[in-house]
């Protein structure tokens, strides 16, 4: 059975060699056959799942041996892979997910002439995710880790004749270098601590190594998780991530790849309980990039921006869970599936809508579409039920259980932590339903462009509209399934670990403090967007609304201290090397050249001259000989 | 005696260097392919030398031994190691795609411009395959004499490569090429002689205290502790040596000659300078510095890897700020020897492996992407990065090569430089903890300049002047391809490589008497 | 008196020889100066030949005027045939071996 | 002469090893040895060659006077007869052919060489005198066996036995010398010399010079060549006199002797005549 863990991988990479090198004659198959290895890999993970429910305890977990990767005296890499059952939810997630948004952009890239690179390129993010979650050790997973780092830098530059486009893919590769840095940091001090990098002997023998140690190892992993999932102080590139496709925005800038944060910190869950500084580090990164992705997302009308925004916040609720240890660990993977499900669903849906809306991506032009495309008002309609928490649907569960957990943190933490959450909560509720306002309500606000061709809103074909449907069943009844009987709980509890924390209040108050919220950002929304018309230019707004509109200053913040600071000292450190390090060198051949030109005078011909220096030389001897005597 | 198998490799390109220079200029074409096949044939040499080499056996293989100048005990002493091996089969795989990769680059130049002289094409090749001769003998060298006169020698087919093909795209016109290109050669020869001259005086130097030129007497004798230096002269021999391979790696701040030979050099010619040539230096640091001086080579650790440390992040830096090209693949190849150097001196088996590791992998992706660089800059004729701009949408291929190369060098896991360039961290983190963390910040400003590089030139809008630009021809493709399998192939699956490598690195360490720092934890399995 | 004071004669007049030939310009008398410096010369030996108590200073002395003979002869035949070509006894006019 | 027998006298004085020598010679010593550094030193100062020269002869003469005084008297002798007789001679033939011009100014052309070679000088004197000095020579051995046969015999005997082969090779350097200078003063003649008529023909070619040139020494009271001819116009005419006398700077200045010479020729014959003023005048 192990054996099929690598046909997991094999199937989408071997889609990704043959559709990237197999050139033009594949363009009319490119996609049914990129499809088409994604499903079998899917499959596949479906059949091991099946096969896995077959087993029970430590029986669950498969391990594959594949070769030595890298065998140096004292250091040993290896191509193996583990399945268990976090990795098989992530197999799950990343096949399931990732077939539909292969279906799906069958028909979204139809109009694309390089559709072909583009399945091919989806089908490398696959097998580098699949790398990344199966591998059994670190390295490994860093190979994964920079592999989904380089599919997701292909497919934002996708469109690469767009200079923005090009830009947002080096500025993501470039801050996930940040992290991948801490990554293979944290590598590292793992082989000096235990010799070792592979999950089992490390996170079996954290027992015994230095508590700083430990903390430095998790930090440096948390440096990685916040590179990849884009939290703060890295989550500046997720906004511009936005400039690729809207199936990539779905698939990795949503469902998979920027939660691979949260796994690596589920994954290494050992290392954080034993690093409870560290763990807090993590806790507060979590906290502060749900606000600031909440209060982003509020502010813009850039539809997929706004969406950009909400990952943001929602990977902070998985961070934060994931922070507060055992027990917060299920949940955080709970939510993170959950949100697989409803981001993706609502990110399919705007992509809908900006196909029917010739690529418009500004809320303010759209309004009352409801009427124009049902399906996707639908399916994103339950998307948006999910995201804030609408009781019964996925997200509810989830986001009430991490909160829950974050008020169980106990003392001032736990309080604070839990307040937090509240507000998270309520913020999402506010800037969701702002966009479903802007998008679906109200008045239709597009006037025809410069060139006079007015969209004509109109219902996407089936072959997008199947997977979002599929998407929002996923997102109204998963949570559901999930948590009747703690279910999600008992099935990762023998990986993660889990007990259960008590908060200082009921569950059914946390409960009802979240429906609180939740009804008071749909009012606010409401009332600011809802009843009175929504001007089509964005009114200049508050201070913090302008912030918000610039991601909080923090790329200002970027652009003025690390792209001009660096610009200024690469053209000084050019210039030292041509003047100084250089210069020396010429330097010293140009005095010699000026040396040799000043002896040449004395060559001047006179015989006289030249039985001058005889005679002085003679003299000299002499001189010597006569020392030599005296000494 | 058995057949000269190390000889052979040497003497085959030699023979076949005066056998290209023979060709009458009249057929031209003739030479190119006389050079090619033999190069093939050296390749092939190349292999037996791999087979035939126990990875498990001696120290040194394949030995030959003849009197030379029997009066200075000089020997004509030829011998293998792992690290040997794995150097000579990376400069015979090489040179076949140099060549072909220089196909047109010795062509005369009517064509471009009809009052251009004349050039020898013939010379071109014979030329590329002396520098091969030279180079393979000095990997297989193990009398310090030899090595010396190959170590220099080696300089004058390399001065007339840069000085007398230069590249044919030059922005300031013929003129100012001209003479840039004399620049440039007279500086790398200039430079490389001074070194050579202190390492000449440290050979006699050696000569006097040891009283043999063979290294592997000389290492016996102190070994056996029947010959001991005082310390300063250890170290005084040392520097002598280690300067001039200093220059030749290039090390932070000897460096300054690399940008100018391979900016005016041919693409193919900067590949043999930066993949062949300069490994020679970094070769000779591990067999030569380390085996002979091992306690001044411990001595001399900090400040090497200072400067290492140094070449690493300003190579990267610069290499950012350049606006050529190739003179950023040059100061990128400059951070990269940082790496080389820093693994070496870090005196981990990590890390030498690594080091040795990176010294091929290092050699495969500069050539990959300079190469292909150079395959863009015949197209466009211009080698300034400005001058270019949505490449990718005319040459899809010439650009996705173009980024496998970038990707290479920026090492990305998958793509063997990920392997060396990671075992050398490791390497020196584990020793040197603080050198390790700084070095890794190499890592970023690779991706720096290389996606900046790929982003200036392929994608964007079409300039005009690239439009109509031609996709890589079948020459072209058959020149890289092999490369990024060669590139995927070892990046995946590096065994065989660290196979040859590993026991000849435990040879090394236990020259300098050092083992590896044990891990706190004794992990649990 | 002691034969030494000849010696520091013989060098006085051996500098001043010198002197001359560096400071004239006619080749003659620089010529002349030579010999100067070659009776100089010889005055040592003569001096030396007799604080020693032998006569072989003398017979170098001897050969020394017999040299002498004949580097004047050659000399001075140079000098005429100089002059001839180029009008000018003077050392400094045969510059040539300026590059 | 009288030199001669003063030495002698110091000579028969020497006895095998003294420290001093007779005061005889000391007094010798010190008035030649100044006459022969001053004229060292005039040799090297002399503006005309030939004052150098005939200073450097009187060097020689005084060193000849020292040889002698030491004993080496068959030196002495060929110092005179070979050295001053001899070279000299031929310094001063080859000044005569050459040196009319020779007259060169002491001024120096070379920036720095004077003092340079007035430093060399000195520095080198001052070692080679410190040389000297330093070697202890407190004590010699005179010349007292060794000239018993008679000096000349006895540099013979060293000449034929121990010296021979120098002595041969000083006859080959003698020959080679004079084939040598034979050789380079040697002028083949390559044209055929010119007849009269032919010179003729070539001077009225060359038109320069028509008459023959005008001979010197008009109102000469004597056989004088060195008497410019005056022309119609009382100017004294350069081509009259020699070359040679020219550049020597031998000419006799004619014009203000000359009027004043006819000035007084007139008054006498005014007196003897005596015709009045007016008349001489008309």
């Amino acid at each position: 059975m192990e054996n099929l863990i690598a046909l997991l991988i094999a199937a989408p990479l071997l889609g990704a060699a043959v559709l990237l090198c197999g050139g033009r004659r594949l363009d009319r198959v490119g996609h049914w056959l990129g499809t088409l290895l994604a499903a079998v890999s899917f499959v596949v993970g479906v059949v091991l799942f099946s096969d896995m429910l077959g087993k029970s305890g430590d029986g669950r977990t498969l391990h594959q041996h594949l070769f030595s990767w890298i065998p140096v005296e004292g250091f040993q890499a290896d191509i193996a892979f583990q399945l268990d059952q976090l990795s098989m939810t992530f197999v799950l997630l990343i096949t399931g997910v990732g077939t539909l948004i292969h279906i799906y952009s069958i028909g979204y890239m139809e109009h694309d002439e390089r559709r072909r690179r583009f399945f091919g390129y989806l089908n490398l993010f696959l097998a580098a995710m699949l790398l990344l979650v199966l591998a059994d050790n670190y390295l490994l997973l860093y190979m994964g880790w920079e592999g989904v780092g380089l599919a997701s830098y292909l497919l934002i530059g996708f469109w690469q004749h767009k200079p923005s486009a090009a830009t947002a893919a080096k500025k993501a590769f470039l801050v996930n270098r940040v992290g991948d840095m801490g990554l293979s940091i944290a590598i590292m001090l793992m082989f000096t601590t235990f010799g070792t990098f592979a999950f089992g002997p490390v996170l079996g023998s954290t027992g015994d190594a230095t508590e700083g140690k430990l903390t430095a190892i998790g930090l440096m992993l948390l440096l990685a998780a916040c590179g990849k999932s884009a939290q703060v102080p890295l989550q500046s590139w997720l906004g511009d991530a936005m400039e690729g496709p809207t199936p990539v925005s779905a698939l990795i800038h949503a469902a998979t790849m920027v939660t691979a944060g949260v796994y690596l910190i589920t994954r290494s869950g050992a290392i954080f309980n034993a690093a409870p500084d560290a763990q807090l580090v993590v806790v507060v990164v979590g906290a502060v990039t749900l606000l600031f992705g909440a209060i982003v997302g509020c502010a813009k009308d850039d539809i997929k921006k706004a969406l950009a925004g909400s990952t943001m916040s929602q990977i902070g609720y998985m961070i934060l869970a994931a922070g507060l240890g055992p027990i917060g660990y299920v949940f955080a993977i709970m939510h993170l599936v959950t949100h697989g499900f409803f981001k993706a669903g609502l990110f399919l849906g705007a992509g809908s809508v900006m196909h029917g809306m010739n690529d418009e991506v500004d809320m303010r032009k759209y309004g009352g579409l409801r009427k124009y495309m049902p399906v996707t008002f639908v399916t994103f309609g339950l998307g948006y039920l999910a995201i804030i928490g609408f009781p019964g649907l996925s997200g509810f569960f989830s986001k009430d259980k991490i909160i829950e957990a974050a008020f169980a943190k106990g003392g001032t933490e736990g309080w604070i932590l839990g307040a937090v959450t509240l507000l998270g909560a309520a913020i999402t509720a506010f800037y969701m339903t702002r966009v479903m306002l802007l998008t679906f309500f109200g008045e239709k606000r597009w006037q025809p462009d410069e060139k006079g061709n007015a969209p004509h809103p109109h219902e996407s074909p089936r072959s997008m509209t199947i997977p979002m449907i599929l998407l929002a069943v996923g997102s109204v009844f998963a949570g559901g399934f999930f948590s009747i009987g703690d279910r999600f709980v008992h099935w990762l509890e023998p990986v993660t670990g889990y007990h259960h924390g008590e908060a200082p209040v009921s569950a059914a108050t946390v409960t009802g403090a979240t429906m609180v919220v939740l009804v008071l950002g749909v009012a606010l929304a409401w009332l600011m967007y809802g009843r009175k018309p929504v001007p089509v230019t964005a009114p200049r707004g508050s201070l913090l609304t302008r912030a918000a509109r610039r991601d909080l200053l923090q790329d200002d913040f970027n652009h003025v201290v690390l792209v001009r600071g660096g610009e200024h000292l690469t053209r000084s450190l050019v210039y030292v090397d041509h003047t100084l390090v250089d210069g020396v060198v010429n330097g010293t051949a140009a005095s010699f050249g000026g040396l040799s030109g000043r002896l040449r005078k004395l060559q001047n011909g006179y015989a006289r001259t030249y039985a001058v220096s005889m005679f002085g030389g003679t003299a000299v001897l002499i001189a010597a000989t006569l020392l030599m005597r005296a000494v | 005696m058995s057949f000269p198998l190390l000889t052979a490799t040497a003497v085959l390109p030699a023979v076949g260097a005066i056998a290209t220079a023979a060709v009458p200029a009249a057929r031209r074409s003739a030479a190119k392919w006389l050079a090619l096949l033999f190069s093939l044939a050296t390749l092939v040499l190349a292999a037996v030398v791999v087979v035939r080499f126990e990875p498990g056996g001696a120290r040194y293989q394949l030995t030959e031994s003849h009197a030379w100048i029997s009066d200075f005990g000089v020997r004509y002493e030829l011998g293998v190691d792992g690290i040997g091996v794995a150097l000579l089969a990376l400069t015979a795989l090489l040179i076949p795609f140099v060549i072909l990769a220089g196909w047109h680059d010795a062509d005369p130049l009517e064509d471009v411009n009809p009052n251009r002289r004349w050039r020898p094409t013939q010379g071109f090749f014979a030329l590329i395959l002396m520098v091969e001769a030279m180079v393979i003998l000095s990997f297989e060298a193990t009398d310090v004499f030899l090595f010396y006169i190959l170590f220099e020698a080696m300089l004058i087919p390399m001065y007339f490569l840069i000085g007398g093909f230069g590249d044919r795209a030059h922005a300031g016109g013929d003129e100012a090429a001209a003479t840039q290109r004399s620049y440039a050669a007279v500086k790398f020869l200039l430079y490389n002689l001074v070194g050579g001259l202190i390492m000449l005086a440290a050979v006699i130097g050696l000569y006097v205290v040891a009283g043999s030129f063979s290294l592997s007497e000389i290492a016996e004798a102190r070994a056996s502790g029947s010959l001991s230096m005082a310390t300063s002269t250890e170290r005084w021999l040392f520097l002598g040596f280690f300067f001039a391979f200093a220059v030749k790696a290039p090390l932070w701040p000897l460096h300054t000659w690399l940008p100018n030979a391979m900016g005016e050099s041919t693409a193919p010619v900067a590949v043999l300078i930066t993949a062949v040539v300069d490994k020679v230096g970094t070769f000779a640091m591990l067999r030569f510095c380390l085996q002979l001086f091992p306690e001044a080579s411990k001595w001399a650790t900090p400040v090497i890897l200072v400067l290492a440390l140094i070449s690493i992040v300003y190579g990267a830096l610069l290499a950012v700020g350049q606006r050529d090209m190739k003179r950023l693949i040059a100061y990128a190849s400059i951070s990269h020897f940082g790496f080389i150097i820093m693994g070496i001196f870090a005196m981990t088996s990590q890390g030498q492996s690594g080091a040795t590791l990176y010294m091929v992998n290092h050699g495969i992706s500069t050539a990959a992407l300079m190469l292909v660089a150079g395959f863009l800059i015949t197209r466009r004729g211009s080698r300034l990065i400005a001058d270019y701009g949505g490449v990718q949408k005319v040459a899809p291929v010439l650009a996705g090569t173009f980024l496998v190369g970038g990707l290479a060098t920026l090492s990305l896991p998958g793509l063997s430089p990920f392997v060396s360039e990671f075992l050398v961290l490791v390497g020196t983190f584990s020793r040197y903890p603080v050198v390790g963390i700084i070095a890794t910040i190499g890592i970023v400003l690779a991706a720096l300049y290389v996606l900046v590089l790929y982003q200036r030139t392929m994608t964007g809008p079409v300039k005009a002047e690239v439009k109509g630009m031609p996709d890589l021809k079948v020459r072209e493709l058959v020149v890289v391809a092999p490369l990024i399998a060669l590139l995927l192939f070892l990046g995946v699956y590096p065994k065989p490589l660290t196979e040859i490598v590993n026991p000849a690195v435990e040879h090394t360490m236990s020259d300098v008497q050092q083992t590896d720092p044990k891990p706190e934890v004794e992990a649990a399995p | 008196m002691n034969p030494v004071y000849y010696l520091y004669l013989a060098s006085l007049l051996f500098t001043i020889g010198a002197a001359g030939v560096l400071i004239r310009r006619n080749a003659i008398v620089v010529f002349m100066c030579v010999e100067l410096m070659l009776n100089a010369c010889n005055l040592a030996f003569v001096t030396f030949s007799r604080l020693h108590g032998n006569l072989d200073g003398q017979i170098i002395a001897f050969f020394t005027m017999v040299v002498a003979a004949a580097e004047v002869v050659v000399g001075l035949a140079i000098i005429v045939s100089v002059f001839r070509s180029r009008h000018s006894a003077s050392v400094d006019d045969a510059s040539l071996m300026k590059l | 002469m009288s030199t001669l027998a003063a030495s002698a006298g110091s000579l028969a004085s020497v006895t095998s090893a003294a420290s001093a020598t007779s005061t005889g010679e000391a007094i010798q010593f010190w008035i030649l040895g100044t006459v022969a550094v001053v004229g060292a030193l005039c040799t090297i100062l002399m503006k005309k060659a030939v004052h150098s020269a005939l200073s450097l002869a009187g060097t020689m003469i005084v060193l000849a006077v020292f040889y002698l005084a030491n004993g080496a008297y068959f030196l002495g002798v060929v110092q005179i007869i070979v050295y001053t007789g001899a070279i000299m001679m031929l310094f001063l033939f080859v000044v005569m052919l050459v040196g009319v011009t020779a007259a060169d100014s002491l001024k120096e052309t070379l920036k720095g060489q004077r003092w340079l070679a007035a430093l060399c000088g000195v520095g080198f004197g001052v070692l080679l005198i410190a040389g000297i000095g330093n070697a202890s020579l407190n004590s010699f051995t005179g010349l007292g066996q060794a000239n018993a046969g008679g000096n000349v015999e006895g540099l013979a005997a060293l000449l034929f036995t121990k010296y021979v082969f120098a002595f041969e090779i000083t006859g080959a350097l003698l020959i080679t010398a004079s084939v040598g200078a034979m050789l380079l003063t040697h002028r083949e003649r390559t044209e055929r010399a010119m007849t009269q008529r032919e010179m003729a023909e070539e001077r009225v070619r060359k038109g320069t010079q028509l008459p023959p040139l005008p001979a010197p020494g008009v109102y000469a009271r004597h056989n004088a060549v060195d008497i410019a001819g005056l022309l119609p116009d009382g100017t004294a005419s350069e081509l009259t006199v020699n070359k040679t006398l020219k550049a020597r700077g031998q000419i006799r200045d004619v014009s203000n002797e000359a009027i004043a010479d006819l000035k007084a020729l007139e008054r006498r014959s005014a007196e003897r005549l005596g015709r009045d003023e007016e008349e001489v005048n008309s």
